[in-house]
Formats: C-alpha cells, structure tokens, sequence
C-alpha cells in the first residue's frame, strides 16, 4: 500500500496516515468478494424475475433442434447456450434453475437453521437426558446416509418442491444443533446471560433476546457453508434420480441429466456446472470472508 | 431475625474430577464450607480473601444463583432457593448483583440504554414504554452517564462507563441487597475510584445493603462497614475495618494485610512459604496452617472455630489460646 | 490358436442376483444366459424374423395336440464334461426343478422367516426361492409332465391342447440344465452362482453388481469358443461406459443411449451396433380412476402420441412404432394389417372436447429412465396431451411400488414394456393384459369380452379362430377401450471395437459363438 | 473412565438402533423389494410368492420383531436379492472401499493441511486467496463432474489411467485422486481457519519471544493446537470411510459398500442396508471415541476436568 | 530534545520510537515518539492507565507486533540498532538478551507442551543445552524460582499448575537464556496478593544477584514503588513523566500522576473519598488537539490545549515531565474557571 501523505490534525491530537484509497477500499472489500456480491446480485435478479429474462419458457421443446451447441461452438444466437436433448433452451432452463436451486438452498438452509438452533438451544437449556438424547438424534443423522432420508420422504410424501425443500432442510441441521448448542453453552455461562438470568429473565427472554443475536454471526457464517452443500447435496440426489424432479429443472437436475452428454454435448452439463461452482465459490468466499470479519481476534 | 440478610451454616461442595490419568480421579471441592454471617438493612458487609476461596460461590449462593448444599439463606425472612421458579424470579427484584467483568455482564450486541431497562421489562412488563424510558434515562443521570449513552453499544463504552451501566441496571428496580463481585477489579486506578465514588454516593441515596467482595484489602476497607476474611471457603476472621486491617488477628490477615503494595512507602511483606491453598485437600485442623508461620502442633488437629466477641471474631488457635498471645 | 479375452461392459449382470433363467425375469440377464445355457429348440438370432432352428434337440415333430416329441443332440457336453441326455431334459422340467413339490413348498412356508440367515432345507433335493417355482408356473401353465421316451428322446406333454408348446420350448427360461450338477451343488443359491449348462461358456467367477467371468467351453458341441475369457463387467454410468470403450477398457459396451451414438461412431475404431428388439415400450392406463375412466380420453391420448418424432428425435430413426403389441416373429399369428392409432391432434381434440373430462389433473407415473429415454419420451407425450386440452403432471416415482400404488393417490398413467419370450400372443398379449396378466391382476383394466377372448385364444388350436381373437383382443386393448397404447419398438445399442465383426440379437442375447465372432484385419 | 466408556457406549448403542429402527420403517414402507428385484415384467404370482417367502406379508411391527429379535441373536440375516448372509456380502465390499477411501483421507490431509496451514500464514495475501479459492472450487464442483472430467482427461485423451473398474491398483488412481482433492478442499479450509485462530493466542507471542524463528514457533508451537479442530473434521470424515462415496464409486464402477449401499436400497435389501448402516453408526461412534481420545492425546488439558458437577 | 548522557552508556535506549497500526482504511498512531533509557542493573517501572502504550513500546522494541504495526524511530541494543533488524538476529537476542514475561501466565504458556519442555527450547535456542544438561539446567531454575519438587514438576502440563506457579515458570523460561534485560508485562496482575508478594520478592532477589537489568509494566503504583528504581510514566502513547521511583512517589509534577496517586485508596488513615481524575483516557484515534491530558486536567488553561508540551526537567532532581504548568502545579494552583467540569464528556 502506499502513503499518500501524513497529516498530523490540528484540530486532533491524533495522528492518523492514510492508505491508498483504492488499496485501502480492496483490503476492506476484496475484489474476490465483490465479484462474488455482483454473482449473487445477478442470482437475486434471476430468482425475482426468471420468467421475465428468460428468451424462452424452459418448458418449450423443438424437437427439431435438439442438441444444438451454443454460439461459437456451431450454434446461432437463436440459443446463446445450445439446446438439450429435448431442444429445450439452455439459457432459459439454467435461468430457471437457478432460480429453483436457490429458493431450496435459501429456505432449506433456513429450516435446517431453525431446527438446528431449536435443539441446541432445548440440549443447552436442560442439559441432562434432553441433551442426551439430542445429541442422539444429532448422531444418528450424521450416521444415516442421506440418501435414505431423501428416500423416505420422497416415498412417503411424493415430491413436491415444498417436500423436497422440507427434506434439505433435514440436510445439515445436525451440525448446526452443534454449533448452536456449543456456543450456546459457553454463551450461557458468560457474563451477559448469566446477567440477564440473575435480573429474572425467562428462558425465552435470555436465549431469543440476547444468545441468539450473540452467536447469530456464526451461525450465519456456518449456513453460509450450509448453502453450498444443500446446492451440492440436491445434484448429488440428482444423480442418484431423487432430486428435483421433470419437467422441473433445477441446477443439480440439469448437472445430472446432461452427465450422459458430457462427451456428445457437454454444454447441457458445464453451465449448470459453472452456475453451482460460481454460486456456491461466491457464498462460501463470502461466508469466509464474513467469518474472518466476525473473528474479533483477526480485527 | 432484625438483619435483612442471615446466612447460616451455609456450605457448598462440588464433585470434581482431579487430575492425572486419562479422565482423573473424583474428589471433592469444598468451595464454601461453612459460614455465617448477617448484613443488616443498609448495611456493606466486605469479603476479602484470596482467589478461590470461595467468595464468588458464597455470592451466588447468597443470590441463590446455585443451591447450597447445607445451610440456609434468608433474605428478609424468606428462604433463598435456587430453583429457578416464577417465585425465584420475583425475588431477583430485590436482590441484584454487579460483576467483574462489565463487558462481560453485558449483552454487546444490545444498546445500554435497553439494557439497563431490562430489569424494568422483565418485572414490571406492563409500564408503557415512554415511562420506561423516563426510568431509564433518571437512571443513568444518577450513575453519572449522559442521556446520549443510552443510544451506544457497550464496546463504544470505557470500562468504568460499562460498569456504571451495570450499576444502573442493578439499582433499576430499587433493589434492598447488592451483591458486588470484584465490581472494580477488572478496572484502573483512576476509574476503580470513579466507580467507588460513585457506588458510595448512591449507597448513601438509597440505602441499599451490600455483601462488597474483592480481594483488594483497600477497596474492601474503602466500602465496607465490617469485613470478612476468607480462606478456603470459610471466614477466618471478622470485624470493622480498620481493626481487621490496622491490628489483624488471624496470621493469615496479618500476610494479606503486608502484602499490599503502598506507593511511597517500603515495608517488609510476610511472604508465605507454600503454595496457594487448594480447595480439594483442604488440610486437616486449621486449613491455614501448612502456611502459617507460626502453626503450633493444636493447628493440624483441631479446626478453630470462629470465636466471636465484641463484635470481632477470629478462628485462630492462637487468638483464643491466651497463654500463646500472651508470649507473643 | 491365441484366442483373445474379451470384457464386456455392461449395465447390470443380472438384476436378481442369480444365475437362473426362472429366478432372473428381467430382459437384462438374457444377454449372459445365451452364453452359458441352451434351449432345445433355438432361434437364428441374428436374422431379423428369427426363423426357429435345431437346438439341443436335431427334431422335434407334433404327436398330437397336446404332445410334441423331440430328439436330442448327440454329444453335447456340459460345463461338468457330462453329456447331456434325456434325464437331463426331463430333471429341468421336473417339479424337483420348478420347486413344486409338496415338501419343497412346505418348506419354503416354514422356512418364511423375514431376514434371519437360515435357508430352507430339506433332505433330499434342494429348496428354491419360491417366486421360481410361480414363474415356472407361468412359463408351464399347462405341462403335464416331460417324458423320456429313450435316451436321446423326450416328449412334452400337455393337460390341454397347446398350440404354443413348441414356442414354450424354445422360450427364455426353458434353457436345459446338468442334473448332476444341480443335484451336487449343496443349496440352490450355490447352484444359482455356478450353474452348468451347455452353452459355449462357464462360469469362473460371479461377484453380482460387480463382474462375471467365463471362460471357454472347449467342449461345446457347436465347435470351440472364439473368445479365451468373456468378462461382463458392471459399469452402471453410462458415460463411463463409453469413456471405457473409447479409453481401450472394454471390448463391448451395452445399453448405449441413441444420443451417444454418433459420438462413438465417429470414433473410426469403434462402431455401434444394435437396433430393435423384442421388446415393446408402452403406456398403460388405469380405466378406474378420475378422467380415465372416460373411454375417450384414453382414446384422445392414443391420438396425440407423436410417435413417428418421438422415434426419429430420441432414436435417431433407430427404431421403428411397430403394429400394435405383437412381433413380425409369430409367423402366422401377425396381424400385418393392423396399426397403432394414427397421430391425429384433431381427431384428439375432439375427442376430449366430446369426453366428459374437464381440466381434472391427469398423473403420469415415470421413473427416473428405468426405459432408455423414458423421462425425455414422458415429457415429449406430455406436452401433446396438453395441447389436445388434457391437464397432465408428471410425477417421477422410485421405484415400481410407488408405480403401482393406490394409495397416495390416484393411478391413471405409466410406463411399462412388453417382450414375447416365445413367438405367440399368448406369449405377451395373454401373458400381460388378460385375467392372470399384471395389468388385471394390479386391477388397473378390465373388459369383459377381452377376457373371454383370452381363453380362446390360449386353447384354440385353430389359427384362424385364434388369428380372429387376436384381431379383436388388440381391438379393444389398443384401441376401442384402450388398456394400453404401444409407443414405439425398444432397441438395444451395443458399442464394440470396429475390429471385431459381431452382430446383436433381437431376442437381447449376446452370442459369441464362433460363428457370430470374429477379429478381423482393419481395413486399413 | 470405565464409566465414561460404558456410557458412551449405551449412547452409541441406542443411536445405532435408532438408525436401524428408523431405516426398517423406511425401507418397508417405501418400496416393494419383490417388484424390485423380480422387475416388472415378473408374473404378479412370482411376487406373492416371494413377499410370503420373506415374511414381507406380515404386519410391520411382526417384521420389526422378528428382526430385531434377529438381531440380538446375533443375526444380521440374508439378502433377499442374493439369499446369502448380509454380512458376508458387506465385509467383501469392505476391502474394496478401504482400498479408495484411505488413501483418499491421507491425500485429504496431505494436500489440505499444508495448504490449510499455508494459506493461515498468509492471511489476506495472494497466497491465501489463490489457495482458498482453489480450495471451494475443488468441494464446490459436483463430484461425478469432476470424476468425469478426470476420465475423460486422464484415460480417453491421455490414456495414462483406467476409467472404471477395480482390477488393478491403478484402476483406484482416478478415485482417490477426485476424492482426495474435494476432501482436501474440506480439510484445508478447516486447517486454515483452526491456524488462524490458534496465531492469535498469546503463548505463540511467548513462543518468539523465547528467540524462536517463525518457521519454529509454526511447526513446535502452533501446529499442535492447531491440530484439535482439524481432528474433529478428519473424525467426521473416517466415519464415512466405510461408507465409501457412492457417487464416485458409480462414476468408476467401483465395486465399493457404496454402489452395494445404492443397489441395496434401490432393492429395498433390507439386511444388506442395515448391516451398511450399522457399520457405519459404529465406525462414527468408534471414530468419534478415537478423535476424542486424540483430542486428550493432543491436548492435555482435555485429559482431565470434564464438566463439574455439584454433588 | 537534549540527548542526556550518563556516566554509563545505556543498555538500551528508545528514541523517538513511534508505532502506527493498521485500522483498515488508514493508519493510527499508538506510539507517539517514545524516548527511554534503560541501564544495566537498572529497574525501570512503567506506569499508566490500561491502553496509554506500555506494552506496545516494548513489543515494538523487540519485533513482537505483528504485521499490521508500523514502527518508526530507532530502539538501540547496547549501542546497536536492533529495530527492524533481520529476524535471524532479532531471535537470537529474543530471550538471549532481552527476555520478556508477560500477563495472564496461563495463556501464555504452550497448553500442549511439558512445562519442561517450554524450559528446555529456550536452553537450547541460547545454551544449546540439551538432554540431560538441559534437564538438569531446567530444574536448578525451577529451583531457583521457588518452585518445590521442580524435577517432577518438569513433566506437568502448564494447566496442572496454579497462575503464580506458571508466572515462575515463565520467569524461569526468561532466566534461561541469562538475559541482560527482562522486561515484566504486569507480571503479577492476575495473581493474588501473597502470591503477587512472593513473585515480586522473586524478582528483586534474582535482580540483585544477576544483576540484570529489569522494566517493570504495571499500573499498580504499590508495586512500582516497591522494586523500580526509576518510574515513567505513560499517557497516551507518550512518557509524561519520568523521575527515581522515591522522587516520583513523594512530589510528582505532572498533574496526571498526581490524580493517579490520589485515586488510590488507602489502607491506614482515615477513610476519606477517593480523588478520582475525571473523565476517560482518548482513543488513539480521538485525541484531544495539545496536551492529551488538558481536557482531564484541574490545572490546564487555553494553552494547554493549543500546545504539544515536550519533556521538561523539572527542577530538584532527575527529575522531567511534559506538562506546561508544572510550576503551577507545584503551588497548586487551579486555573481561574476550574476548566474540569465542561471537559467531562471525552469521547470514549
Ligand atoms: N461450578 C463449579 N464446579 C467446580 N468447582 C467450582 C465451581 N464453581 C467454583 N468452583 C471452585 O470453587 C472454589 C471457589 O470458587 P470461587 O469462584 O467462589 O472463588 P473466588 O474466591 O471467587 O475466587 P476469585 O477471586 O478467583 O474469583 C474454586 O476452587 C473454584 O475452582
Ligand atoms: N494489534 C493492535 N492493533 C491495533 N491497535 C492496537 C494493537 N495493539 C495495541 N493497540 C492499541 O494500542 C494502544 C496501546 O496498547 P497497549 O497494549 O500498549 O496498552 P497498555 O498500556 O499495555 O494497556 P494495558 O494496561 O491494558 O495492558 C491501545 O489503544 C490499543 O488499543
Ligand atoms: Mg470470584
Ligand atoms: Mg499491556
């Protein structure tokens, strides 16, 4: 970085040397984060207005242009990304896939943490069996392979987009009941929440009030490592065939279909490739990013 | 029953597990091992003695933050549990504690001014807030912040700020017992007599008692009307302060009152061999005596039992033994 | 004399986990079994109306209605260096084999305990599963016994006059066994992983879901296998498979999509293989649920099926919509004039419109590409019946279970497919659809002159009278009240080395005998 | 400690039957293991005969009886598919998976840890931001993309590797390789993040100013506090090495207990699944025993001193 | 600024030492412009409300601050420029010649490593002992910091000792490489006080038989004046005073350190209120303009906040402070308005 000047206030005592202004706005905003913020932000158009920017329905077949590649690669503009193997518009299904694939990843990231951060705070507050058994039910589903779950449910309650938000939201929820009972532990035994018990607080008061907002940075730091995963986890079902289900598209679906194309027209496969490894590099960066912020001791 | 605290044979032990081994052997702490004392209404009683001697447990114990394990506390007149009942709740009116560690003691993602109406909230949910924060903002003149504080977080404070911050949400509700844990410890010179100024003025308007403890023997005489000193969870010697400080009975009050560094002024320490008292082998017959310069062959058989007089009490074999006082 | 070894890779081994024709009911298994076992009387599988041939048996001729002699093979040899003869043929169609006697099936009920690890013995002979023994049923529904009228001659007889009994002995699952072998094995699931048959090939080593190893039968009566060790190797992905092929891994890959054909063939030392097989694709209908109770809609539904684009987009013309559910290899019993309703969005339309439907949600049940291409084919069908008015979802399922299930919720539509393991309607049509077949039996249709037309058609003797009941049978199965609506042919692709001359089968075998195997010089 | 063992154990014993218990209602419920495994096309009397064959007929909790009656007989029962014990068909696979994941964990911790540790050192620099970046790139790639890339690099275009299959050693490169760079993606964010925080503490302060170099005061005093979080992640990453990975083990038709896991459930082979299962609750509990023990052996303060309590 | 010459050279001499830390978007000063000496078998006391610098000087002076410190000045080891000087070196005089001990024993100490093994690596970075001779070398010292048994203690893990043994530990670590100059972070703060008298016993023995020279950090004033020969004093990231410890104690002349002394209570006596200095210490980044203490000072007038005093001798003894007033202070004055009052609200 470099000096730009040193100025000792007259009006202060203080005295302060400034940074590279560009220098010192990438330190506190690194270039990374920012291209991961422009990803996001574009994600957040596409999930508000999918319908809307699409070129065409992601429904909409030709069977007659199938399989065409993307411009460049012997396509036309008529489909910027090629078509599938149904002469399906890539551009238009990845659109609306991106916009599946977040709203599960965003709301069952959010079940998950609800869920998460309701047990450990109940295996906080009682201890004992309640914890015991809490702790069990974390054991048990880090043990169970996922699959079953997800089969369990999609047998039992068919396979909705609600159910299968519903499912991933069982997906992760172990580790944050860890977390959220870790630290809510150690926060209840620190000075502010005993504080707070001391005046009278009812539980409520003393976990909603003042642990939650307390640990919440790590929590949100800890689902944004969740996000990516859900994303993940849903092509890993894909692939198994128990993800997101036709004629819906999904990131993970459209990976798992098109894998079968990955010599003969690999683009039905590399750009919901590319849309998960950008998404999910641009949350976990932020989610590093966000950590290191947090971490008083790197301040 | 005329004081408005009476602590009886109180006693708190804790199952640890000692170390070495892979998971250690199970022993058994004795925290607080027995004590008795009263503070009448409006009334500093000062704790002293060393870390880990349980005067942190005895105020939880007073608070009923923990059971106690034998012995009793009432607070005017009613029994002090430690179950955290709505009953229990209703207590915490009247009996508030400030801390050591004021950035610890309070919620740092919270502004102060809601935090000092917190005892408000909780006890009296039904005031409108507007009155709330009338409440508040009278509080904070009173500790001496500005009404503009109530807006700032708590690490936008100074220590000494935060600890007054604490202090204002403790006398929130007009509390009749304070419990000060080390309540400057953790603060410098210059603001450790802010505070001490401060909780001396504010004593002197409401008249609330305190158990004041710390291990600092010079807050301790600055504050209190009688002292305490503990060791190993039990009170070795009683009294007003400058008898206890100026003419101490108990050798180890004697150690403890030469070991405070004056400014100016070099004086001989008595420096006690020995390690630090451990809780879990509290020693036979008088704990103190594998410390104590002049233990007698009595000090590891019997314990001394805190004989009381004219308002000065000391648990000594040497205090209540008059040929040894009188050969000293 | 350096005969080459040769790994094959395939989808699945064997579904079921065995190496037994009467366990093994999925077409998958017929692609080993054709190396290890033969039937009395076979097929020249490579031809495309696969005209019957002498098997294991030189002759056979019709004593009667119900009887039908054969003559076997001299010299034939099993896997165990025994020759094979009459007892052998008469022990494979036994009750012994089929699991069918009385202490057989008490013990297979007391042995019915759910996962605990002791199988069902008792003393003389071995226990079979007991779905061996109902599939053995259905193959033979009406086989009185089999005769050993001398060493080198048997005879098949029926309780009922049985026109299709020569197919029955050519049919998948009637493949002769070695009695000995079968007896000396110490369970039948020891039996299951070893068998000794016939054929060009034995068993070395079986690892289901993993590899079959075989090597050659230098014994076979047909002349000395070309290949030294036939490895079938399961590679479930199919871009594996082709990575495998092209990386030099793997001699043969099956079940190639039509997608990746070109991608294969463009590569000029490889080339695919393959075309339509016995195998019918269909959608089948439950007449007793919600809009599908309404004849017309099943009607419309037929009408709106594309099937000519479906053929041509996802088999690249591969394939073909054949007429109606039957093969041109019945022979006489092919029906050439019929046809498979006409893709006719008008006529399709109007025929909702004149329906009592109104907009109710019409399901399709569709598995995740059980049938190559099925999702791409269910989404494709689905976009024409919206279009002729019809409100249909799919709904993906996991399994066959939740195909079939009533439960949660209504069944209207799924997918299904039809084979003729011997060349007669009986063999599918009857065998599917009439009173036993799956489709009644899981309550899905029914129709009552159908059924009675299913008698006639399974005892006449007559060809005519059966042609007739065929004719009308396919009348109101495809289209009058339709039962189910056929979509195209099923085909089969299979990658191999351009270096090596060898053609597939209809029938889904693979046969590496020396006279459909050869390693030939490159052109160039 | 004897109890602190018997303890766990009764907990580890009660989640495995939670697991077991919780996948029997599952797998029964969901799917038809006759239809599965005879197909579709099997005569609908094939299908009776086999659901009376395995008792599949009997009400659910009779089948859930009589198989944990089973159980604690010692008998983890037969796969219906192939009608030999469940066990024998799961230990053969075992071998195989070991064979993918162990030296896939040591590549995790190979290339994570220094990387991990590496990027620590230079918080904030290009290093770290290179390192970290590959690192979320290599977990956030879907693993079958990646396996498939690799193959079609390594053995189409290069033809150095097989693409698929268990005959040789090197037919396991391939495997090991993708799995060990997205474990090692995990691990060395984990690794940086525990280095990080262990940097800040102030013995690391005491540790320079004793005169130790940088290089030292890393490897003698950081590296071993550092190494307790790490643990806990490798912890969780042994438990699912028996597990094996079943995409991979797909993508490279690996014969591993993965794929035997997949074709299991997709048959509904109930004892073939509860015997993964149970092997892999006990690999979990038995890994977290010994990652809790590491933890004591790495940090002594963990030896003694669990909570107190009043007594 | 005079340059001040002994009759002895200093052992080590702080000139102009200024630290700058990284806040993100720019730079603040913590260290404004630090000047101290420190003479062989000289024991220098360091004074000051918590955050005033006292550490930071010291930290800054070894190379101990990390990345984000940008130090400025020169910092001589005997006559030798060490700041900034290559780490290979700085390790080497890194507890060889200055050796540090620091606050909070407990923290500081490796958790994972033997207490003797701890001991052991500083023996063998600056002895090159190691074995048996560091064993034995080891345990004279453990000996020699009053620790019982110490052959055995060798072998315990830092957290099964109490605070005060592992604050002799660390004395012990720092005795190790027989340092000229130990410098003390409050080595006793979180001690108790029969503890606290034993350690700082400890000290002054080991002073007068080594005869190292020491700096003592610490805002305990009782603890300055027991063992320091000479006393700075700190406020805001500067010296404002600097006198012998007796001059210091018994006619201080900055008025800061006079509020200190009267803040503290007392133990004999009667009991009186306390005189608290009212208001709070600045933030670096928010000092007032001219001296930083004027807005809490009873003495300051309008000069006093337009200009930056610098060290001035203060007459009768070696004896300087930076304050404007001093003779004003000395009479006791107060300024004609009693400024205190509206300066109490300093930012905090
Ligand atoms: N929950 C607990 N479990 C086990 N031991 C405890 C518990 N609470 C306190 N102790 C032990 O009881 C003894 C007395 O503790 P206490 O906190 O009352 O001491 P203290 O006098 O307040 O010390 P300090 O001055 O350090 O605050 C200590 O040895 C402590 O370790
Ligand atoms: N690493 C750092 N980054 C930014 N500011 C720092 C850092 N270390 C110290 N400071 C600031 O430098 C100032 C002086 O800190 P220093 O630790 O020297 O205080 P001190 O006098 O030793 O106080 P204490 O008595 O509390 O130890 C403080 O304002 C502190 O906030
Ligand atoms: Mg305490
Ligand atoms: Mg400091």
């Amino acid at each position: 970085m470099t000096l730009l000047s040193t100025d000792t206030g007259t009006s202060s005592g203080s005295v302060f040397t400034a940074k590279n202004r560009l220098g010192a706005f990438f330190e506190s905003w690194p270039p990374g984060i920012l291209l991961a913020l422009a990803w996001l932000a574009l994600c957040a158009v596409l999930v508000a207005f999918a319908p809307h920017v699409a070129p065409y329905d992601y429904l909409a077949m030709d069977l007659r242009a199938r399989l065409t590649p993307p411009v460049f690669f012997g396509g036309g503009w008529a489909h910027p990304l090629g078509t599938d193997e149904l002469g399906r518009d890539v551009l238009s299904r990845l659109i609306a896939s991106v916009r599946i694939s977040l709203v599960i990843a965003f709301l069952s990231t959010l079940i998950a943490a609800s869920l998460g951060v309701t047990l450990g705070f109940l295996a906080a507050w009682f201890r004992g069996k309640v914890e015991q058994v809490v702790l069990m039910l974390i054991d048990a589903q880090a043990a169970m392979p996922f699959m079953i779950i997800a089969l369990a449910m999609l047998a039992f309650l068919g396979n909705s987009l609600t159910l299968l938000v519903v499912l991933m939201g069982f997906y992760g929820w172990e580790r944050i009941a860890r977390i959220a009972r870790g630290l809510a532990i150690s926060a209840a035994e620190q000075g502010y929440a005993t504080a707070v018990r001391d005046l009278g607080a009812t539980p409520w008061r003393i976990y909603g009030r003042h642990i939650l907002p307390n640990i919440a940075s790590t929590l949100i730091v800890s689902m944004t490592l969740n996000f990516p995963e859900v994303i993940l986890l849903e092509s890993g079902l894909s692939f198994l065939g128990l993800g997101v289900q036709p004629p819906m598209s999904s990131l993970g679906n459209m990976v798992g279909y098109g894998r079968d194309y990955i010599q003969s027209a690999p683009w039905i496969m590399l750009a919901p490739a590319a849309a998960i490894v950008l998404t999910t590099l641009s949350i976990s960066m932020l989610g590093d990013w966000l950590r290191d912020r947090f971490d008083p001791t790197l301040r | 029953m005329t004081a408005l605290l009476c602590v009886r044979g109180l006693k708190r032990h804790f199952a640890i597990r000692r170390p070495g081994g892979l998971f250690g052997k199970p022993a058994t702490l004795k925290a607080v091992d027995g004590l008795d004392f009263d503070i009448p209404a409006g009334r500093t009683l000062g704790l002293v003695g060393e870390s880990g001697c349980g005067k942190s447990t005895t105020a939880r114990l007073v608070l009923g933050l923990v059971p106690p394990g034998a012995g009793e506390v009432r607070f005017d007149g009613a029994l002090v549990t430690a179950r955290h009942d709505a009953a229990w709740r209703r207590q915490r009116r009247r009996m508030q504690m400030i801390y050591q560690d004021p950035l610890g003691a309070l919620d740092r993602r919270m502004k102060v001014g809601e935090q000092i109406g917190e005892p408000i909230v909780i006890h009296e949910p039904a005031l409108p807030a507007p009155e709330r924060a009338a409440r508040v903002a009278d509080l904070m003149e009173q500790v001496g912040l500005g009404a503009r504080m109530a807006e700032r977080y708590p690490h936008e404070l100074s220590g000494g700020q935060r600890q007054r911050v604490v202090i204002a949400r403790a006398l929130a509700l007009d509390p009749a017992l304070l419990v000060c844990d080390e309540p400057v410890s953790a603060l410098d010179v210059s603001i450790q007599a802010q505070v001490l100024n401060l909780l001396d003025d504010l004593r002197a308007r409401t008249g609330f008692a305190a158990l004041f403890i710390s291990h600092d023997l010079k807050v301790v005489r600055q504050m209190s009307d009688r002292v305490a000193v503990m060791y190993l969870g039990r009170i070795v010697e009683e009294g007003a302060p400058e008898e206890v400080f100026h003419r101490p009975l108990h050798p180890y009050t004697q150690a403890l009152v030469s070991a405070i560094p004056v400014p100016g002024r070099k004086r001989a320490r008595i420096v006690l061999e020995g390690d630090p008292p451990n809780p879990v082998d509290v020693p036979s017959g008088c704990p103190f005596h594998p410390r104590c310069p002049q233990a007698m062959a009595v000090c590891s058989r019997e314990v001394p039992r805190l004989a009381r007089d004219s308002g000065r009490s000391v648990a000594c074999h040497l205090a209540t033994a008059p040929a040894v006082q009188a050969a000293e | 004399q350096d005969r080459p070894h040769i790994t094959v890779a395939v989808q699945q081994i064997v579904n079921a986990g065995a190496l037994d024709v009467l366990r093994e009911q999925s077409n998958v298994g017929a692609r080993v079994f054709y190396s290890l076992f033969e039937t009395l009387i076979d097929y020249d599988r490579q031809l495309p109306d696969l005209p019957r041939k002498p098997g294991l048996a030189t002759s056979w001729k019709r004593i009667d209605d119900r009887t039908v002699e054969l003559t076997l093979r001299q010299g034939v040899k099993f896997h165990n260096g025994d020759t094979m003869t009459a007892d052998d043929v008469v022990f494979t169609f036994s009750p012994e084999r089929f699991g069918t006697l009385p202490e057989q099936i008490e013990a297979q009920k007391s042995g019915a305990q759910l996962f605990t690890s002791t199988v069902a013995q008792i003393t003389n002979g071995k226990v079979p599963p007991p779905e061996v023994a109902a599939v053995a049923r259905r193959a033979w529904p009406n086989l009185d016994r089999v005769e050993k009228v001398d060493d080198m001659t048997v005879r098949f007889i029926s309780e009922v006059p049985d026109p299709t009994l020569e197919g029955r002995i050519s049919r998948y699952g009637a493949e002769i066994l070695s009695k000995r072998a079968y007896e000396e094995a110490p369970t039948w699931a020891d039996y299951a992983r070893h068998p000794v048959g016939t054929g060009p090939y034995k068993v070395v080593e079986f690892k289901p879901d993993n590899v079959l190893v075989l090597a050659a039968h230098d014994d076979y009566w047909g002349g000395k296998p070309p290949i030294a060790e036939l490895r079938f190797v399961v590679v479930p992905e199919v871009a594996s498979r082709v990575n495998g092929l092209l990386s030099g891994e793997y001699d043969f890959i099956t079940d190639v999509p039509p997608d990746q054909i070109a991608l294969i063939d463009d590569e000029p030392k490889f080339d695919v293989v393959g075309g339509p097989i016995t195998n019918h694709r269909l959608m089948v209908f439950d007449k007793n649920n919600g809009p599908m109770k309404d004849v017309k809609v099943r009607q419309a539904m037929t009408h709106a099926i594309d099937r000519d684009s479906i053929v041509e987009a996802l088999w690249g013309n591969r394939t073909k919509v054949p007429a109606g559910l039957q093969w041109e290899y019945y022979g006489d019993m092919y029906l050439s004039d019929w046809k498979v309703p006409e893709y006719d969005m008008d006529l399709a339309r109007k025929l909702v419109k004149d329906s009592s439907y109104n907009g109710e949600p019409i399901i399709m049940r569709v598995l995740n590409n059980y049938y190559t291409n099925q999702v791409s084919t269910a989404q494709i069908n689905a976009e024409s019946f919206r279009q002729i008015g019809l409100n249909v979802q799919i709904e993906m399922k996991e399994n066959w279970q939740q195909i079939f299930d009533t439960e949660s919720g209504p069944r209207m539509v799924r997918d299904w497919s039809n084979s003729a393991p011997f060349p007669d309607p009986v063999a599918s049509i009857v065998n599917q659809h009439c009173q036993n077949g799956q489709q009644q039996q899981v309550g899905e249709w029914t129709n009552e002159e159908f059924n009675a037309l299913c008698i006639r058609l399974e005892t006449s003797t007559d060809l005519e009278t059966r042609r007739a009941a065929f004719r009308r049978m396919l009348e109101i199965a495809e289209r009058e009240d339709p039962a189910y609506t056929v979509l195209h042919q099923n085909a089969i692709f299979y990658g191999k080395r351009a270096d090596i001359a060898w053609e597939p089968s209809a029938l889904q075998s693979m046969d590496f005998r020396a006279d459909n195997f050869a390693i030939v010089k490159p052109a160039n | 400690m004897m109890r602190y063992f018997l303890s766990r154990l009764l907990r580890a014993l009660v989640t495995v039957a939670l697991i077991v218990s919780a996948a029997f209602v599952v797998l029964r419920l969901s799917g038809d293991p006759a239809i599965a495994i005879l197909g579709p096309e099997a005569p609908p009397e094939a299908f009776e005969a086999f659901r009376a064959a395995w008792g599949l007929d009997q009400p659910l909790w009779v089948q859930y009886l009589r198989y944990f009656s089973a159980i604690a007989h010692g008998d983890l029962g037969l796969s219906m598919r192939d009608g030999r014990p469940a066990l024998d068909l799961v230990l053969e696979r075992v071998p195989d998976t070991l064979l993918i994941t162990l030296p896939a964990l040591l590549l995790n911790m190979l290339i994570g840890i220094p990387a991990g540790i590496w990027a620590a050192l230079h918080r904030n620099t290009v290093i770290d931001r290179a390192i970290m970046t590959v690192s979320v790139m290599g977990f956030t790639v879907p693993s079958f993309v990646m396996g498939l890339v690799l193959a079609l690099i390594f053995a189409v275009r290069l033809r150095w590797l097989p693409s698929g299959g268990s005959d040789t050693l090197w037919h396991a490169v391939l495997p090991i390789v993708t799995m060990g760079v997205i474990g090692a993606a995990v691990i060395a964010r984990f690794t940086r993040s525990a280095m990080l925080e262990t940097l800040g503490q102030p013995y690391i302060r005491t540790a320079s100013a004793k005169g130790l170099l940088w290089h030292q005061v890393i490897i003698r005093h950081a590296l071993p506090n550092a190494a307790i979080p790490t643990l806990t992640i490798i912890g969780f990453m042994v438990g699912s090495l028996v597990a094996g990975a079943v995409v991979v083990e797909s993508i490279f038709s690996w014969p591993g207990v993965g794929r035997l896991l997949v074709t299991a459930v997709a048959n509904r082979d109930l004892a073939v699944v509860q015997v993964i299962l149970l092997l892999i609750g006990f690999t979990m509990v038995g890994a977290n025993l010994v990652v809790d023990m590491a933890y004591g052996w790495v940090d002594p303060r963990l030896r003694t001193g669990r909570a107190a309590k009043p007594a | 600024m005079t340059e001040h010459f002994d009759e002895l050279k200093p052992l080590v001499s702080l000139r102009g030492l200024t630290v700058d830390f990284d806040t993100g978007r720019r730079f603040v000063r913590a260290l404004h412009g630090v000047d101290l000496d420190v003479h062989r078998g000289e024991t220098l006391g360091i004074v000051g409300e918590s955050g005033c610098g006292k550490s930071i000087t010291w930290l800054a002076a070894t190379g101990l601050l990390d990345a984000r410190a940008r130090i400025r000045g020169s910092v001589k080891l005997a006559g030798e420029e060490i700041l900034n000087a290559p780490a290979r070196r700085l390790a080497r005089l890194r507890g060889g010649r200055i050796a540090l001990i620091f606050q909070d024993p407990s923290s500081a100490l490796n958790p994972v490593h033997r207490i003797g093994r701890q001991i052991g690596e500083a023996l063998w970075l600056h002895r090159g002992l190691r074995g048996k001779d560091a064993r034995r070398e080891a345990t004279r010292l453990l000996e020699r910091v009053g620790i019982s048994n110490p052959a055995q203690r060798l072998r315990d893990y830092p957290h099964e000792l109490s605070g005060g043994m592992n604050q002799r530990v660390m004395i012990a670590m720092a005795l190790a490489g027989e340092p000229e100059l130990l410098i003390a972070d409050e080595p006793t703060t979180a001690l108790d006080a029969t503890i606290q008298a034993q350690i700082l016993d400890l000290l002054g023995d080991l002073r007068r038989e080594t005869g190292m020279a020491m700096v003592l950090i610490s805002h305990d004033l009782g603890v300055v004046s027991d063992i320091c020969d000479r006393v700075a004093v700190m406020y805001c990231g500067r010296v404002i005073e600097t006198a012998g410890a007796t001059r210091l104690f018994s006619a201080p002349a900055h008025p800061y350190s006079i509020g200190l002394m009267r803040a503290l209570p007392v133990i004999d006596g009667p009991r009186v209120r306390l005189d608290a200095i009212p208001g709070t210490v600045p933030a670096p980044d928010a000092l007032p303009p001219g001296c930083t203490f004027a807005p809490r000072c009873a003495f300051a007038d309008d000069a006093c906040s337009g200009t930056l005093p610098g060290l001035r001798p203060v007459p009768g003894g070696d004896h300087r402070a930076a304050c404007l007033r001093i003779e004003a202070v000395r009479r006791g004055a107060l300024p004609p308005e009693g400024r205190v009052e509206h300066a109490r609200e300093v930012p905090a």
